[in-house]
């Protein structure tokens, strides 16, 4: 599937708009997370994710056909960007379109909220004095 | 019987290598997690621990073959 | 507002989503409408857009000011394209950010359902053998 | 009493101008509806016909003055 992408070049979220635009489609829904400048108050310098990518990459695929179908998308893409990402920069990418725009609101939230529970990517926050792996702990 | 583990995230850091043989006693995934835990008892701080095995994730009764490759999964926190 | 646009260039979404983007900002969603190639079954050559501006504007910022305060976002930014729009073109991209994503989704769904709603610009189909103003008659 | 009507979409259509002066019995938004759709019965046949004053909706009730502009508003189709 050439719209499902992890890659530790800075993500074009146009690229991944483009994929899945389509003259039947009317309504287009994007999702951007970007690295947030702050956790909890303390000062984040850079965050650094690492993948099992192959494992990644299914579990991706398997989101977008379970999405297509469920909400009767026209398409789906979704961009990850592993490595070293700076405060402000994209880590990933969903976006989808359908005929109407309820489907693809539902589709990209049920996309980003999957993801973060069963792709298997890690991101560590790195400050000026430690770094955490996110979420590792209870 | 002897496996293949390959750590990734936090879980590297906890096994000290990216990958390792592990000699256990039994041969499901349940007593992979038990001699890690013993072994790496910071194991038992994680939120979660769960495993894969190509590239699928395999629950705790899933039976190994000598030399299977054992991926350890941490709590993911992709997005 | 700087963030609320009607236009008649080509709209540009990458435009629209840098500025809400900020450094606090986690996640951040867009929706963009597109022209379709055909309503009904049938083809339409291109959409004709006709705002009564001023107050178009003020419904735009009415609705962004609602959806900052409603969600609690850093921003929202609405931009309308005006004139001869050609099939797969953007009608209308809105781009919102927060600190977490559920506040965004909800707050562009919001936005674009309010808009259809209540600012004043119409459109019209233009067919190979005729015209339609859009959802004129009941 | 005389007051200035402008036209957007297909109500530009039906009264046939952008702009045009309308002379009518009452003061009220509402018996500017009357009025109109006594000169223009295809107004009856929109799904909706609203009226704004100042770049504000206002409703039937609403009180013009002279030459006041009133701007017709057919069913909106942004999007």
């Amino acid at each position: 599937m050439k719209n499902i992408v992890i890659t530790s070049e800075p993500l074009n979220s146009q690229l991944c708009i483009n994929s899945v635009a389509d003259n039947g489609s009317g309504g287009l829904v994007v999702f951007i997370g970007n690295v947030r400048n702050k956790t909890k108050g303390k000062e984040v310098k850079y965050l650094d994710f690492e993948a099992y990518e192959a494992m990644a990459l299914k579990e991706m695929q398997k989101i977008a056909r379970e999405a297509i179908e469920r909400w009767h998308l026209y398409d789906m893409a979704i961009h990850h960007r592993v490595g070293r990402v700076g405060i402000g920069e994209a880590a990933v990418v969903i976006a989808c379109s359908s005929a109407h725009r309820k489907e693809s609101f539902k589709a990209c939230e049920f996309a980003i909220d999957t993801l973060k529970k069963t792709v298997p990517i890690w991101k560590k926050e790195v400050f000026e004095d430690g770094e955490v792996w996110v979420s590792a702990h209870p | 019987m002897k496996i293949q583990i390959i750590a990734f995230g936090i879980a590297k850091d906890i096994v000290g290598k990216k990958q390792m043989t592990l000699d256990f006693e039994g041969k499901s995934v349940g007593e992979v997690r038990t001699c890690l835990v013993n072994r790496f008892p910071e194991f038992e701080q994680l939120a979660s621990l769960r495993f894969a095995v190509n590239t699928s994730y395999v629950d705790d009764s899933f039976e190994l073959t000598e030399n299977d490759e054992v991926v350890l999964i941490p709590p993911v926190s992709g997005g």
